[in-house]
């Protein structure tokens, strides 16, 4: 058995991150998410690894794309203010391809808001932060010992696809302390990036003609190849304006869209018999499972769907859901965001109501199963 | 024989991408006659970028190179080195991409004392956009959003870096190329962060709605206008008047480096952890 | 007893009560094998004035994570107190320190006043046990948690060298409480 | 990466002392070795860079240093 | 008649600031909107307003808010990455609500992308790309002429609900020029900003008790007041976790949800009879009005739905027209944005094809007239 | 009678939300006092702050007041300049707000030399968010990101600011509360962008942890460290080691001031079209 | 907006010489004045400061001065 | 003809020719009743080295923006002829100047040469007004716009002082032309 500890889900995404391997962190202190970088803080040196504190978000983001590209797997963590300051090289590291994690502890409101109260209102921007086309992953844990699983599939997800991971959790899992065990070495699987084998001189860093995830060569290991932030060709320069863009692009998405299938996880509580079930992550989903409980309790068949990976959407699992329950009820802790993303999977075929909170309190059980009732 | 540049330029790259009259291109052959005098491996050595015309230079060295974010070169710079402090990392930058948009972290480089060697390529324009002012384009010089004439003042690049706490801070100048290997050369050898301003020209951007007729102008320009440190202390005010020191202007030796300090409480932290077991 | 079992420790800034809070759920999760959940209020109300910890305690998974109908809860000063009795259930309990909280709210919630500044100041000797003797007297009050659970709990959480009087001021708070309480 | 470079055509002028080559393909004709040079040994092809009289040159290397191009190289004999 | 010229879409952008009576403008250079500052740079110190030219576009941001705090109609303009960078500050003018309007001139791909080339890859961005919610307005003009118009029309809208407006074209229309007539003063309407009457010392800068839209003070007007980025009260200090938080943001949203009649804006063209309706902006706008031409020119009864403000989004207006077509083809310069909007108010109820292509160039009338084929 | 506060707090403000100790209170009362000396009109006179704990001032003081993002009270406060130059803007920053996330503007502002006052009140720590170490804190201090001492340099804010281009740079302390007044004063009174480093005392999160027993102890090292620059110059070096100089400590008058110059162009345009029509 | 502010709750102590007047709601016992009066005129009430011998009070203001709070005015008379 | 028609100016970096479409689409739009849409190349490329202008004329609106089937293309250098001559019509014209372009790319689209550089240098005595000769030839050779029309937009763009030299020009190109397409 592995190591027993009572963690805040921050330090439980900072104990996930050093049994992924992460020997890197660059971040910028942000409430509520500044406990990851505390704790890496004291333990990423006694490890040989790098703790960087930077002068800002933008900077912090930089040094973990730079890290990674040096061979570390890296890691920053951030809040709704700072993780607006990454997107821009956020991006970057989706169209260079260079594996990474990014947590967003989410807080309350736009621009400063409730820096201490919970939020789940970034989830939209998660997806469409940067500008231009770009592929998203991204994971929304609920219990601290999730948030320590999750962030070891992260950083697997991300070396795998050669792509940025997001997890994205709210302040009250961020901040609050449970039991949790972080199994010894080798029990969770760990995935490392595939590095190139052929001759140097062969070497073409992004080469789609084996596979949509093209061997990544580390800095300083032989393989001196060009990494820029402009469209480019398999060999790395820029191109300007090519049919290569255009499919070069495409093939970004698909690393995502073609993986579904492993990418997309939930749980799903109660499901098979339901007549409404609640689409609910992070803290929501928690409460939602009491919910279920409840209205169970009371013989109402309630089941919830709780996603795990919230970017790709699971597009068929909500389809094939609204296509068999009288409706869905999406409690948030935004004024509506991800039921825009259930409402265009769900095309009409059953009800669907929102439970919108911002006030700093998360959505109680009864709020929800209230609205189950309306919906039944 | 003639020094052999295509050994550290990517094949197939040249003619390179700035305008005929760019002064980059003689900056861009004096590092490599750096990295050679300096025996460095090509394998061993990142140079980063930011954008602008300037920052197009890692496209066609043969090193490990990263062309990044407008501004962001340094901080990019930074996780390469701390995660692998025995490499060599060289940061191109231009004044709008180190000083503009990129100022915030110019100065916290100066100040971590990471051992990178930042060139700055001051061109006193925003090239690649086009001729918009920079934090460095003299007053009275004429830009496209300087209409009237610039009414801004400029940093001194020098200056910034120094009260920022940089250990390494010297000026070259293009005209000045076999000079400018030499500060190349300290820079690189210097231990912490160390700045080499460059002046350049832009005649596409800036020498032709600034009254320079050619390039060779600008560089003439220089010429008269940048003078080595040590003779530049000793001339009279009257003299100094539209002149600008060149040379090391500012060094100082033994100062902590960052990577050093870093990886030094590494050490530290293992031999307590074995002192403990 | 109710499957879930909700303590709110509050205090003034200093006083030590995240601690507690942290104890408390260790010892119920860790040494026990009950489910705990643990958290404590953030932001400026956080720097000094009052602050509050809360434990969840339940032998089932927790899933809604809030304290919102609090079983007991713990109040050192008198802005803490006023500040945070509202979530009481109405058979609860409201244990304060009988010298620092004088205006008891009105609620039909049973009352508890100990002497646990004192007693730490006193008794122990230091008055920064306090937390202490208070985490002894719940262990007492609410049974939740045996008391060799909490000593554990106390002991893998104090600097070395005060184990001693850390002990001491566990069992002073626990025997204060079962004196009082008969 | 591979570097390899295909042989870039290369016209050189060469005197007893001298060798002066010149790549056209690289040279942008922005004159900055034609005027730089301190005894005129090079001028104008057109758009090109050229050498007119290389009997002047001193082997001072203005050119090649300042050439921003890599289109000139001068090499002693 | 009003002055003639021929000018680029960037230059009829300034025109229109101009018209609406901007004062101020702060910017960081950035290819493809660079034009909308230069031309500034030279008007408006001629008629004593303010160009600041910044040290980025986060400071740059800054300083309209701060500009328009002080009473000016304030603008800035940029592309991709300046958009990401700017994203914070807007958020916090969405949340302070001060007017301003932000120019986005898409170009290509996400990061550095191609910035001399062509996108329609921010439109996502436009609306979920600061974290938090909070009320967008976007407006997405395709000719010379309309962008000076809907130019002049994002300042109402910013001044009439105080809040920022966003303004995305592309690179084509931004950098083409076509005759534009600039109407004389008073042709177009010109909406100010609505100030104070009460007393000073009555002053409440967010009181809802009168309309979702509270008068605004300038600073330095006599009205001494608070303005934070923390969500606040009606006097505009902060709140911490209480109902108002909610009822606050609701309010902001609301700003522009309860108005979308007058809000939104858009064209049809041959829409009537249609069987096969296009769904497109900007320059695929363009490009999808000849191709209705074309179709109707075969006996196809095609229509095209050019919307002039994308956010909020026509959802009735897409509702209704899916009840009523076989199918909505959505021509983009991206891989796939808005289409997902369409999607949702589509509800299942018709067939959806999308015509992506990031390669630089635009998407030609025969591209369309051919996917307009294959859903009829 | 005592000093009046209360005319320029907000009603029902106070208590503040400072920490016991915390001597952000002290230079708050500084402020208050120096705009009624000046005879400034509350209407005339803007706060502008980013986030922080210092940042947090702005709510107390009834001006115009605009509390913004972490690190951006330059820019928006110069956005009220540019638009109203006539005006008072003050701006009221952190050490981090000033000096890390916000060094950028910082700098530009000090080169631009726009007249605004900047306060920075330098507490050595990131207050706010709990304790993590800034720019500015001392070499081996403990921060909670720096929990085996910082191994990180400080930036010297007045250095930074002078090498930037600012043409008044000052520092006080909130022990010489008295002396502060003068200085801020005077730099307000300064034409161009004037800086003052105001040393501060977060007990909370940075004293505790680094061996100061109380708040008044912090205060007692600022009594011993920091001396007027006239008497710090005069000190031989090995009684200067661990001080630093207060006072103004450089100052250039008479330089172009930008919206002077920005109006000053208006002004020209406006004459030329007049002179032409 | 609205300056009038309630009135706050002030404890005077005085002497012949000065009038020492604490606000209690304001004072956050963080013992600054206390600390830094010279003559000890100073003392504390559990979590407040209070005053202990006002004769020995030289109005040297060092506490108002240094008072982060506003909780403490010492007026000469 | 057809009712949308596409002229693309091509040359080197510094020749003028995008102000050379800026004045033929005003020509069209603003001094004729035609509508016209003008654009060029942007971006690394349009930095010495090849560079292009292109006007779309039409009678009607002009959708569609891009040039992509050229009915008049000039070409001033080989450069430039080389790299953009592909969209020319089947049926189009390709004008070159004649000392500078020599290599004629092969096309259906017919080609005519006219010594413009020479005729700017020589005749008129100006290099840099060969982009208002090959306007003149243009207004000659297309047919689009009125002579009158071209030569108020040539007078409204150029620098005070040059009116009678660019009018001189512009008759010039378009006598040249019409000489030639006898
Ligand atoms: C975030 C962002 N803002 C603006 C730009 C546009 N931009 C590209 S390069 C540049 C300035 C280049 O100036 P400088 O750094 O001096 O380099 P130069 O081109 O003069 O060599 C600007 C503003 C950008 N690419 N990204
Ligand atoms: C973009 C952004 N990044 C980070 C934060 C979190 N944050 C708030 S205040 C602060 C630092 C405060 O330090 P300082 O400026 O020195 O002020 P102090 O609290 O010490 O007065 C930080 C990092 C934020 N609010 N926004
Ligand atoms: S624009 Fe200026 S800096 Fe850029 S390549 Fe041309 S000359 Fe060089
Ligand atoms: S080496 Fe000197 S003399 Fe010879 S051609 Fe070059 S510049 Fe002229
Ligand atoms: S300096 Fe180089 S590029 Fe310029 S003309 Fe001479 S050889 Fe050609
Ligand atoms: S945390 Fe520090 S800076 Fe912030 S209020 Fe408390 S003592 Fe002051
Ligand atoms: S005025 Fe001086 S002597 Fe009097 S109480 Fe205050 S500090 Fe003490
Ligand atoms: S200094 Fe002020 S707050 Fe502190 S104890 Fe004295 S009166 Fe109270
Ligand atoms: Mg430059
Ligand atoms: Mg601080």
């Amino acid at each position: 058995m592995g190591k027993i500890k009572l963690l805040q889900g921050n330090e439980a995404c900072a104990e996930g991150a050093l049994y992924a391997g992460c020997t890197f962190f660059g971040g910028y202190p942000i409430t509520p998410s500044t406990e990851v970088a505390e704790y890496l803080a004291r333990r990423l040196p006694q490890i040989g690894g790098v703790f960087l504190q930077m002068e800002d978000e933008i900077a912090a983001m930089a040094a973990v794309i730079g890290g990674s590209l040096a061979g570390c797997k890296a890691l920053t963590a951030t809040s709704g203010p700072g993780f607006s300051l990454k997107q821009e090289n956020m991006g970057f590291a989706m169209l260079t391809e260079i594996p990474c994690v990014i947590v967003n502890v989410m807080r309350g409101g736009p621009s400063t808001g409730v820096p201490t109260g919970p939020g789940q209102s970034d989830i939209m921007q998660c997806k469409w932060g940067t500008h231009g086309d770009h592929p998203v992953i991204c994971l929304t844990p609920a219990y601290v010992q999730e948030i320590f699983s999750e962030t070891v599939r992260a950083f697997n997800l991300s070396e795998k696809y050669r792509t940025p991971v997001i997890i994205a959790f709210d302040e009250i899992v961020g901040h609050m302390r449970e039991r949790i065990e972080i199994p010894d070495a080798g029990v969770l699987e760990i995935v490392n990036r595939v590095k190139p084998t052929c001759p140097p001189s062969e070497y073409l860093p992004y080469d789609d003609s084996k596979g949509d995830v093209p061997p990544m060569a580390n800095f300083f290991e032989g393989y001196r190849y060009h990494v820029t932030g402009l469209n480019h060709g398999t060999d790395g320069f820029p191109v300007n304006a090519s049919p290569r863009i255009h499919t070069d692009e495409l093939r970004l998405l698909r690393k995502v869209e073609a993986n579904r299938a492993e990418i997309i996880k939930f749980e799903e509580y109660m499901l098979d018999d339901a007549e409404v079930a609640i689409f609910a992550y992070g803290v929501s989903g928690r409460s939602a499972k009491t919910a279920v409980e409840m209205a169970r309790a009371e013989g109402i068949k309630a089941g919830l769907f709780r996603p795990l990976t919230i970017w790709p959407f699971p597009d068929e699992q909500v389809a094939e859901l609204a296509g068999r329950v009288k409706g869905i009820v999406v409690p948030e802790l935004s004024l509506g965001q991800i039921i825009f993303e259930v409402e265009r999977c769900a095309k009409g075929r059953c009800k669907l109501e929102g439970i919108y909170r911002v006030d700093g309190d998360p959505i109680n059980p009864a709020q929800i199963l209230a609205k189950v009732k309306e919906v039944k | 024989m003639a020094f052999d540049y295509d050994q550290y330029i990517r094949a197939g790259k040249l003619p390179h991408i700035w305008c005929p009259g760019c002064t980059y291109g003689i900056v861009f052959k004096s590092i490599l006659r750096v990295v050679d005098t300096l025996k460095l491996n090509r394998d061993d050595i990142a140079m980063v970028s930011g954008i602008g015309c300037a920052s197009r230079l890692p496209g066609y060295v043969d090193f490990n190179t990263l062309h990044t974010a407008h501004g962001r070169a340094l901080p990019f710079a930074t996780g390469l080195k701390m995660a692998k402090p025995d490499k060599h990392v060289l940061v191109v930058s231009g004044d709008g991409d180190a000083t503009a948009i990129g100022g915030n972290h110019f100065i916290h480089a100066c100040r971590r004392n990471i051992d990178i060697t930042v060139l700055v390529f001051n061109n006193f324009i925003y090239g690649m956009t086009g001729g918009q002012y920079s934090p460095t384009t003299p007053s009275g010089h004429l830009a496209t959003t300087m209409p009237y004439g610039n009414i801004d003042t400029s940093f001194n690049i020098p200056e910034l870096a120094k009260g920022a706490g940089a250990s390494f801070v010297a000026r070259g100048t293009a005209y000045h190329a076999a000079g400018l290997d030499k500060l190349i050369i300290e820079a690189m050898q210097h231990k912490g962060l160390s700045v080499v301003e460059i002046i350049n020209a832009c005649p596409t951007t800036h020498g032709r709605r600034n009254k320079f007729k050619s390039p060779t102008d600008m560089l003439l320009w220089m010429k008269d206008t940048y003078i080595p440190a040590v003779a530049f202390d000793k001339l009279p005010p009257e003299k100094t008047a539209g002149k600008f020191p060149m040379g090391v202007l500012f060094k100082k030796e033994g100062l902590p480096e960052y990577c050093e300090n870093y990886y030094g409480l590494v050490e530290r932290l293992k031999k307590q952890r074995e002192g403990r077991a | 007893m109710s499957e879930r079992y909700e303590i709110r420790f509050s205090g003034s800034g200093g006083q030590g009560l995240i601690l507690a809070g942290v104890i408390f759920a260790e010892a119920a999760t860790i040494y026990d094998t009950k489910t705990a959940v643990q958290s404590q209020s953030y932001g400026p109300e956080a720097r000094g004035g009052a602050s509050k910890s809360e434990v969840i305690i339940s032998d089932k998974t927790i899933n809604f994570p809030k304290a919102t109908a609090i079983d007991l809860m713990l109040a050192l000063t008198q802005e803490a107190c006023s500040k945070y009795y509202k979530d009481i259930k109405p058979d609860g309990t409201l244990l304060v320190d009988e010298d620092f909280v004088k205006e008891i709210p009105k609620g039909t919630f049973k009352v508890l006043r100990l002497p646990i500044i004192r007693t730490a100041s006193e008794e122990i000797g230091k008055a920064f046990v306090a937390n202490i003797v208070a985490i002894g007297a719940i262990t007492a009050i609410t049974g939740q948690v045996s008391l060799e659970a909490v000593e554990k709990a106390v002991l893998s959480r104090v600097p070395k060298g005060t184990e001693e009087l850390n002990k001491k001021a566990l069992k002073a708070g626990y025997d204060l409480a079962k004196a009082r309480a008969k | 990466m591979a570097t390899e470079q295909a042989a870039e055509k290369i016209e050189a002028t060469e005197s007893p002392k001298v060798k002066i080559s010149i790549i056209p393909r690289y040279c942008k004709g922005c004159e900055i070795c034609v005027k730089l040079c301190p005894t005129q040994v090079l001028g104008m092809d057109v758009f090109k860079v050229k050498v007119v009289d290389i009997d002047k040159c001193t082997i001072c290397m203005a050119c090649e240093l300042r050439c921003p191009d890599f289109a000139i190289f001068v090499e002693k004999k």
